[in-house]
C-alpha cells in the first residue's frame, strides 16, 4: 500500500479521541511549585521601585525572581539573522507595555503565589505612551525605546526595509491611472486552546527537564540556554505534543523565568497561564499600515507599485524584522510588477509585542494587495479575474527581489475558481497557462524582467 | 491567604433566606457561570458563600395570567417561554451555559469587565416584571426597575409577570456565542393593548424606552425617540456611536415583530 | 431593511520555509529487530500533523506498513535539531529530513538483503515490508527478516541520518533588496472567492460561503490538506470579519480578556465550505509537496472585502470588517479623491493626512 | 463528599467550591477535561453530569456532590471506542486534539438527547466549543455521522462533508 497520497488516520488520533494525549499540563510533578508573574499595570513608565523582600518573606513563597537573577537578561532570537537583542527577558528600569513581566514567583499554591505577586512592591513613574504608528515618527511623538522609534538595523544598517526594482518613476509617468489606497489589518490573538504552560524540574545531576508547549524544541532550548549562559546539555526539552500554536508558541514565553525559578528553588516548578494572560498579555498578530499607489495602463496592465508599510512590533523587535522582510519579498503578492519601490518599517508602540502567527508577514500584504487589484479592477472597469490572469506571474518572470519563478500556479487556481464559480471567461483567458510570456502577454513593460527559469 | 469560605448549602427557601440575613459577607452561587471564574482568578474572596442549588427555588408557576419564575430557574427552562422572555434567553450564551445559568444569576450580575450582563432584564422591564427578595428589611416585592440599582445586595426568590397579548425581541446577531449581546430591545403588548420597550447594552443595566413607548405608534419615530430614553456608552463589543445608530432599527424590528404577531 | 448580497474573489502566493532559508531539521531512524522502524525528529506536531506526515514519509520511503513506524518527536535528548513547526516547513523542511535519513536505511536494508538473497541491491526493492527481486517477485525476503539478519547474524545496526539545509539567501544589495539565491524552499498558490450577506440598516456581515483552490504540490495525506485548508478558511473569516485585540485601534482602551470580548470564529460561524485541490509538484519538496499550512488564512480577508463592495459598495479597508465599520462607511459615503490620473481612495487614513514627520507616502505624477 | 467518576465512586477530600475541573484533574487525576480558559468560554472542559452536558470549570464541587460525571475516559477506551471516538478518528475531526475531549463530551450529551444528522442542529447544540485547529467541518461530518448511524474504517480517513477535490496533477 502506498503510504504517500493516503488518508491515513492521524498518528496521534487515538489519544486525542480518549483523552490519552499527555499535554504539559497533564504531565504531574510531586512538590512542584506555583508561578506568578508580576506584570505591568501601566503602558510606559519608568520603575522607580521594585522591592521583592515581602514576597521572599511570605511563609510557601520559594523563590522570587526579577532582572538581577538572569545571567543574560537581553537577548536577541534572531541574531544568528543578523537582529540585535532588546528586550528584556524581565523588565529593568522601565516598562513599555501593560503586562510586561517585570518579576516572577514560585510558591505553593497557585493563591499563595498570587499573594506573593500583589506583595511585591511596586512603584512607577508614568511615560507618555505611543499607540499610533502612523504618528511615531512625529517630532514631538514619545520617545519609547532605547533605538529610537522604529528599528534602525536592517543591512548596513539601514532604518526601512527597501525593495528597488525597474524605473519607478518612468512606470508612473507613463501610467494611465494611479489608483492608491489603505489597508490595515488588526492585531489578533493566537487563541490555541492550550495556554502558555511550562514544568521544569531540577535533577540531581545539575540538569534541567523542561516540559515545554513550544513550537520550536530547539530554538527554545537556544534561547534558554543563552539567557542562563548555559550549555545546551544542561537541558533537556520534553515536548512535540502542543495543543495548538499558530505562531503563538514560536516565544519562549514561560521556559526560561521557570527554569530560573526553579534552579533558585530547588524545586520543580509550572506555570500555566490564564486566559485572561492569553489574551491581554501575550503576543498578538502584528496590526499592520500598508499604502499602496499602482500605476496602471487602461488596458489592465500594472506597470508599477509604490508601497509604504508601518508594522506595528509594539514594544520591542521579537521577530518583526524577519516579518517585515518577508512581507517585503511577497508585496506584488500573485502577480509580476516590473516597476517597484517599497519602504518598510518595524515601528515600536507601547502595546504587546507581536509575534509570527499564520502567514507571519504575508497575510497582511496578502490582504492589501489583494483588496488593492479588487479596486483597481473596479476603476478600470475590468473584469477582476481577467485583470489577475493578465498580470499573473509566469515562469521566467521575476520576482520583487530578483528570483525567477519556476512553477508558479496563480493561473490555474484563478481558473479553477471562474470554472467553479461559473465565471465565464473570455477564450483567450480560458486557454491560459503559466508557461513563459510572449505575444500579447509579454508587452515591452514587462520584456526586461524576464529571467532564465535554468538558472535556478 | 486568605481562609477557605464558609460555605453554606441552604435545603429549603426559608433557609436561604434565613442564612442570607442582611446580605453582609454573603456571595450567592446560583448557576456558578458568573462567580466561579471570579473565584478562581482571585478576584473574589468570599467569606460565606451561599449556594442555591439545593434551595428550592427553581421552577416556573402559573397562576391564571401570573407567570413566576424561581429564581434559580435555568435560562434553559426560560428560552422555552413565550416572546420576548423565550428568544432572548434562547439568544444568552450556548446551550451549556443556558441549562447551568440561572434568572437570578443573569439579573444580579454584576457589570461585566468587557460589556453589559443581564439580558433578561430586557424582556422582563418590558413585562413588567415585579421582584421578590429578601435582604435587609425582610421580603419585599417591588418592580425591577426599582430592584435592579440594588440587586447585588439582596437575595431575589423570584420574579413575577402577566402573560403578555404578544411580545417581541430584536437584538444585533451576536457574531457568536460566547459574546453578551451588545444591544437588545424587548418589546410587550399587555393585555390591556398598552406597549412597553426595554432595552438592555445601552449602560450597564436594563432600561425602559418611555419616549419610544409614547410614540410607539409610529415604528419610525419611535425608533428616534428611544436614543432619548438612553446615556450611551462604549464598550469592548460596540461604540455609543454604533448604538446610536441600531437602537433604533432593533426598536422598529421589536416593533414590527410585535404587529406581525398580533 | 435590505440584506444584500456579494461576491468577491482573490488570489495569493506563499513561500514556503523559513524566509531566506538557513533553518535546518534533522532526522535519524532506527530499524529494530523485527523490522519496525524507530523515528527521531524534533518537530513539534501543533495539530498539523507532522507526526502523521513524517511517519507516511518514512514508510513510503522505506516500502514498510504506516503502522510499522514509530515518531518520536518527545525530546531533545533523543531528537536530532529541528528549527521547529512554523513558516509552513513541517512537512517540506522536516519532512526531507525524515525521507533522506529513510533513503539511507532503505540502503542499509537492500545491503543486508543482497547478501542474504545474493542479488546485487541495484536489482532489489522494498513493497510492502518485503525486499523482493526486481523482475522476479518471488525472489523476496521480509524487512523483519533483513533487520534480524542485521542484528543477529552481521552484528549490524539498520540506521540512517538525514538533514535538510537550504543556504541562507543573503540580501546582497540592501538598496534593492536584492537576494543571492531563492529565499524560500517553494511557494504556493491559492484563490478564494466569497460570499457574504450585509444588512445595511445594522452593518451586520455575514459570510455564506468559501471556495478555495489550493496548488498543495502533493498532497501526502488529502485529508490532513483539507483539515488546514478548512483551519485556515475559518480563521480567514476571523480576520475578515471578526476577530480584534484592540476594538478601538490603535487606542488600547476596551481591550478584552474574555471569550465574550474576543471573537474568535464559532461552530455557528461556518460558512458553506468548499475545496479545490490542484497537485502540480514542487521540484524539491517530499515527493513533490508545499507547504500551505499557514497561508490557508490570507486569501479569504481580502475576497470578503470585496464581496462586502460588491453587496453594498463601500470599501471596508481596515480588518475587522465590523458592523461599525460598514455603517460609519456607509454614512460616509465617501468617493476616492480624483486629481489628475490619481484615483485615491482612503486618503484619511493615510500617515500624509494622520502624522506630521519626515515619513510621507509620496506618490509623484 | 462522594461522586461517582466514570463509574466508579470517588472520596473527595477538595474545597466545596473548587470547580469541578480541578477536582477531576488534580486530585482524582482525571485528565481528559482541560483547563482551555477557566471561564466558561471554550467548553475543553466540558464533562456530563447525570447525562447533562457542564462546563466543570464553572461548576463549584459541591453543587454536584453524589452524582455521576463521566468524561471522555467513561465513553471508551483505545481498546473499545465509542462511536463518537471512532467517528472523530475517521473524519480527522481532531488537529490538536486540546478541545476535542470536551467537543465529544457535548456531542454525546447532543446524541443521547435523541440529537439527529442535521448539521445546523449539532453546530446549534456544540456552539460553545471553540476549536481553533479545524474550521469545525470535520467534527461536524463526525457527529453526523454518528447520528445517522454510520460504522466506521479506523484504517483511512473521510473525505469532508464540504470537500470538493476536484484536481489532479495538472
Amino acid at each position: 500500500m502506498k503510504a504517500v497520497g493516503a488518508r491515513l488516520p492521524r498518528y496521534d488520533g487515538i489519544g486525542h479521541v480518549t483523552g490519552r494525549t499527555v499535554y504539559v499540563d497533564d504531565i504531574r510533578i510531586p512538590g512542584s511549585l506555583w508561578v506568578k508573574a508580576l506584570r505591568s499595570p501601566s503602558h510606559h513608565a519608568k520603575i522607580v521601585k521594585l522591592d521583592t523582600a515581602p514576597a521572599e518573606a511570605m511563609k510557601g513563597v520559594h523563590a522570587v525572581v526579577t532582572h538581577k537573577d538572569v545571567p543574560l537578561n537581553v537577548y536577541g532570537h534572531l541574531s544568528a539573522l543578523g537582529i540585535p537583542g532588546d528586550e528584556p527577558l524581565l523588565a529593568e528600569g522601565e516598562v513599555r507595555y501593560q503586562g510586561q513581566p517585570i518579576a516572577v514567583v514560585a510558591a505553593e499554591t497557585e493563591e499563595l503565589a498570587r499573594a506573593a505577586v500583589e506583595a511585591i512592591v511596586l512603584e512607577l513613574d508614568e511615560q507618555p505612551a505611543l499607540f499610533d504608528v502612523r504618528k511615531a515618527f512625529d517630532a514631538d511623538a514619545p520617545k519609547i525605546h532605547q533605538w529610537g522609534n522604529w528599528y534602525p538595523h536592517f543591512e548596513a544598517e539601514m532604518d526601512r526595509r527597501q525593495i528597488r526594482k525597474g524605473d519607478i518613476d518612468a512606470a508612473f509617468d507613463r501610467a494611465d491611472t494611479i489608483v492608491q489606497g489603505v489597508y490595515r489589518p488588526a492585531a489578533i490573538e493566537h487563541v490555541p486552546l492550550e495556554t502558555q504552560v511550562c514544568q521544569v524540574v531540577p535533577e540531581p545531576s545539575g540538569r534541567l527537564t523542561i516540559y515545554s508547549c513550544t513550537q520550536a524544541l530547539y530554538f527554545s532550548m537556544g534561547v534558554v540556554s543563552a539567557h542562563l549562559q548555559q550549555p545546551l546539555n544542561k537541558f533537556k526539552f520534553v515536548g512535540g505534543t502542543v495543543g495548538g500554536g499558530f505562531g503563538g508558541k514560536v516565544d519562549t514565553a514561560t521556559e526560561t523565568m521557570c527554569s530560573l525559578l526553579a534552579l533558585k528553588s530547588g524545586k520543580p516548578v509550572r506555570w500555566r497561564w490564564t486566559r485572561e494572560e492569553e489574551f491581554l498579555c501575550s503576543s498578538t498578530r502584528a496590526p499592520w499600515h500598508m499604502e499602496i499607489a499602482d500605476a496602471v495602463t487602461k488596458d489592465g496592465w500594472i506597470l508599477g507599485r509604490k508601497m509604504l508599510t508601518l508594522h506595528d512590533a509594539g514594544a520591542y523587535a521579537r521577530f518583526s524584522p524577519y516579518g517585515l522582510t518577508k512581507h517585503s519579498f511577497h508585496h506584488t503578492g500573485a502577480y509580476t510588477i516590473p516597476n517597484l519601490e517599497f519602504n518598510g518599517y518595524v515601528v515600536f508602540t507601547n502595546r504587546v509585542p507581536t509575534t509570527a502567527m499564520r502567514g507571519f508577514g504575508v497575510t497582511s500584504v496578502s490582504f492589501a494587495t489583494e483588496t488593492h487589484m479588487s479596486r483597481v479592477a473596479k476603476v478600470l472597469g475590468i473584469d477582476p479575474f481577467e485583470l489577475r490572469l493578465k498580470n499573473a506571474n509566469r515562469i521566467g518572470d521575476t520576482s520583487p527581489n530578483g528570483i525567477t519563478y519556476t512553477d508558479p500556479s496563480t493561473v490555474p487556481t484563478i481558473q479553477a475558481i471562474a470554472d467553479s464559480l461559473g465565471h465565464e471567461l473570455p477564450g483567450e483567458y480560458r486557454a491560459m497557462t503559466p508557461a513563459r510570456r510572449e505575444g500579447a502577454l509579454l508587452p515591452e513593460h514587462l520584456v526586461d524582467q524576464l529571467g532564465n527559469p535554468e538558472a535556478h | 491567604m486568605s481562609a477557605a469560605p464558609e460555605v453554606l448549602l441552604p435545603s429549603s427557601a426559608d433557609e436561604a433566606v434565613s442564612l442570607f440575613g442582611d446580605g453582609a459577607d454573603v456571595t450567592v452561587v446560583g448557576g456558578g457561570t458568573i462567580v466561579l471564574p471570579e473565584l478562581t482568578y482571585g478576584r473574589l474572596k468570599p467569606t460565606r458563600a451561599l449556594l442555591l442549588h439545593r434551595a428550592g427555588l427553581a421552577g416556573i408557576s402559573r397562576n391564571g395570567s401570573t407567570v413566576t419564575v424561581g429564581a434559580t430557574t435555568s435560562i434553559l427552562d426560560l428560552s422555552r417561554e413565550r416572546a420576548p422572555v423565550g428568544p432572548c434567553a434562547a439568544n444568552i450564551a450556548d446551550l451549556e451555559i443556558r441549562s447551568q445559568g440561572t434568572l437570578a444569576g443573569n439579573i444580579c450580575a454584576g457589570e461585566g469587565p468587557d460589556a453589559p450582563r443581564g439580558d433578561l432584564q430586557g424582556p422582563l422591564l418590558a413585562l413588567g416584571a415585579t421582584v421578590r427578595s429578601a435582604g435587609q428589611g425582610g421580603t419585599t416585592t417591588e418592580p425591577l426597575e426599582e430592584f435592579l440599582p440594588k440587586r447585588r445586595s439582596r437575595l431575589l426568590l423570584d420574579v413575577s409577570f402577566e402573560e403578555p397579548a404578544a411580545g417581541a425581541f430584536a437584538a444585533l446577531g451576536r457574531p457568536h456565542t460566547h459574546d453578551y449581546t451588545a444591544l437588545a430591545v424587548s418589546a410587550v403588548r399587555a393585555a390591556d393593548g398598552s406597549i412597553r420597550l426595554a432595552a438592555t447594552g445601552v449602560g450597564w443595566w436594563g432600561t425602559r424606552l418611555p419616549s419610544a413607548e409614547a410614540a410607539a405608534g409610529d415604528p419610525e419615530a419611535a425608533g428616534t425617540a428611544a436614543l432619548a430614553d438612553v446615556t450611551l456608552h462604549d464598550d469592548a463589543l460596540a461604540s455609543a456611536w454604533y448604538r446610536e445608530r441600531t437602537l433604533p432599527v432593533l426598536v422598529r424590528r421589536a416593533l414590527a415583530q410585535l404587529e406581525e404577531s398580533a | 431593511m435590505a440584506i444584500h448580497k456579494g461576491l468577491g474573489f482573490s488570489a495569493i502566493e506563499y513561500p514556503t520555509g523559513m524566509n531566506q532559508n538557513g533553518d535546518p531539521s534533522q532526522a535519524w531512524i532506527k530499524i529494530k529487530p523485527d523490522g519496525r522502524v524507530d523515528v527521531f525528529a524534533g518537530t513539534s506536531d501543533i495539530g498539523n500533523g507532522s507526526k502523521t506526515i513524517q511517519s507516511q514519509i518514512v514508510a513510503e520511503t522505506l516500502g514498510v506498513p504506516y503502522d510499522w513506524v514509530t515518531y518520536d518527536n518527545s525530546n531533545t535528548d533523543s531528537s536530532p535539531v529541528c528549527t521547529g513547526t512554523f513558516a509552513s516547513r513541517a512537512t517540506f523542511v522536516a519532512g526531507m529530513a525524515v525521507k533522506k535519513a529513510a533513503e539511507k536505511v532503505r540502503e542499509r536494508v537492500l545491503e543486508i538483503a543482497s547478501k542474504e538473497l545474493e542479488i546485487d541491491p541495484a536489482d532489489l526493492d522494498i513493497v510492502d515490508g518485503e525486499v523482493i527481486a526486481k523482475g522476479s517477485p518471488q525472489k523476496k525476503i521480509n524487512v523483519a527478516d533483513v533487520a534480524a539478519a542485521a542484528t543477529w547474524t552481521y552484528g549490524e545496526l539498520l540506521t540512517g541520518t538525514g538533514a535538510q539545509l537550504k543556504e541562507y539567501a543573503a540580501i546582497v544589495d540592501p538598496e534593492s533588496g536584492r537576494v543571492d539565491l531563492p529565499p524560500h524552499s517553494a511557494i504556493s498558490y491559492a484563490a478564494c472567492a466569497a460570499e457574504v450577506e450585509v444588512d445595511d440598516e445594522t452593518g451586520e456581515v455575514t459570510v455564506t460561503r468559501l471556495l478555495s483552490c489550493y496548488d498543495v504540490g502533493r498532497a501526502i495525506n488529502p485529508t490532513l490538506v483539507e483539515g488546514q485548508i478548512e483551519g485556515g478558511a475559518i480563521q480567514g473569516l476571523g480576520l475578515g470579519v471578526l476577530e480584534n485585540c484592540y476594538p478601538y485601534y490603535p487606542s488600547v482602551e476596551h481591550r478584552g480578556g474574555q471569550f465574550g470580548a474576543y471573537l474568535a470564529p464559532g461552530m455557528e460561524d461556518l460558512p458553506q465550505l468548499e475545496t479545490l485541490i490542484i497537485e502540480n509538484p514542487s521540484s524539491d519538496g517530499p515527493y513533490g509537496a508545499k507547504g500551505i499550512g499557514e497561508m490557508a488564512n490570507n486569501p479569504q480577508p481580502p475576497a470578503i472585502a470585496s464581496a462586502v463592495y460588491d453587496a453594498v459598495g463601500v470599501w471596508v479597508t481596515e480588518l475587522p470588517i465590523t458592523p461599525e465599520r460598514v455603517l460609519r462607511a456607509l454614512a460616509a459615503k465617501a468617493e476616492p479623491r480624483r486629481e489628475g490620473k490619481v484615483v485615491a481612495f482612503d486618503d484619511e487614513l493615510s500617515i500624509n493626512t494622520v502624522g506630521n514627520g519626515p515619513v510621507r507616502f509620496e506618490v509623484a505624477s | 463528599m462522594k461522586l461517582t467518576v466514570n463509574g466508579i465512586e470517588r472520596e473527595v477530600e477538595s474545597a466545596p467550591l473548587t470547580p469541578l475541573l480541578f477536582v477531576l484533574r488534580d486530585e482524582l487525576e482525571v485528565e481528559s477535561p482541560k483547563a482551555g480558559c477557566q471561564q466558561g468560554g471554550c467548553g475543553a472542559c466540558t464533562v456530563l453530569v447525570d447525562g447533562e452536558p457542564r462546563r466543570s470549570c464553572l461548576t463549584p464541587v459541591a453543587a454536584v456532590e453524589g452524582a455521576q460525571i463521566t468524561t471522555v475516559e467513561g465513553l471508551g477506551s483505545p481498546e473499545s471506542l465509542a462511536p463518537l471516538q471512532q467517528a472523530f478518528t475517521h473524519h480527522y475531526a481532531a488537529q490538536c486534539g486540546f478541545c476535542t475531549t470536551g467537543m465529544i463530551m457535548a456531542a454525546q450529551a447532543y446524541l443521547d438527547h435523541g440529537g439527529t444528522e442535521d448539521r445546523e442542529a449539532i453546530q446549534s447544540a456544540l456552539a460553545g466549543h471553540v476549536c481553533r485547529c479545524t474550521g469545525y467541518v470535520k467534527i461536524v461530518d463526525a457527529v453526523s455521522a454518528v447520528a445517522r448511524g454510520d460504522s466506521f474504517d479506523l484504517t483511512v480517513t473521510a473525505e469532508s462533508h464540504d470537500t470538493t477535490n476536484v484536481g489532479g496533477t495538472k
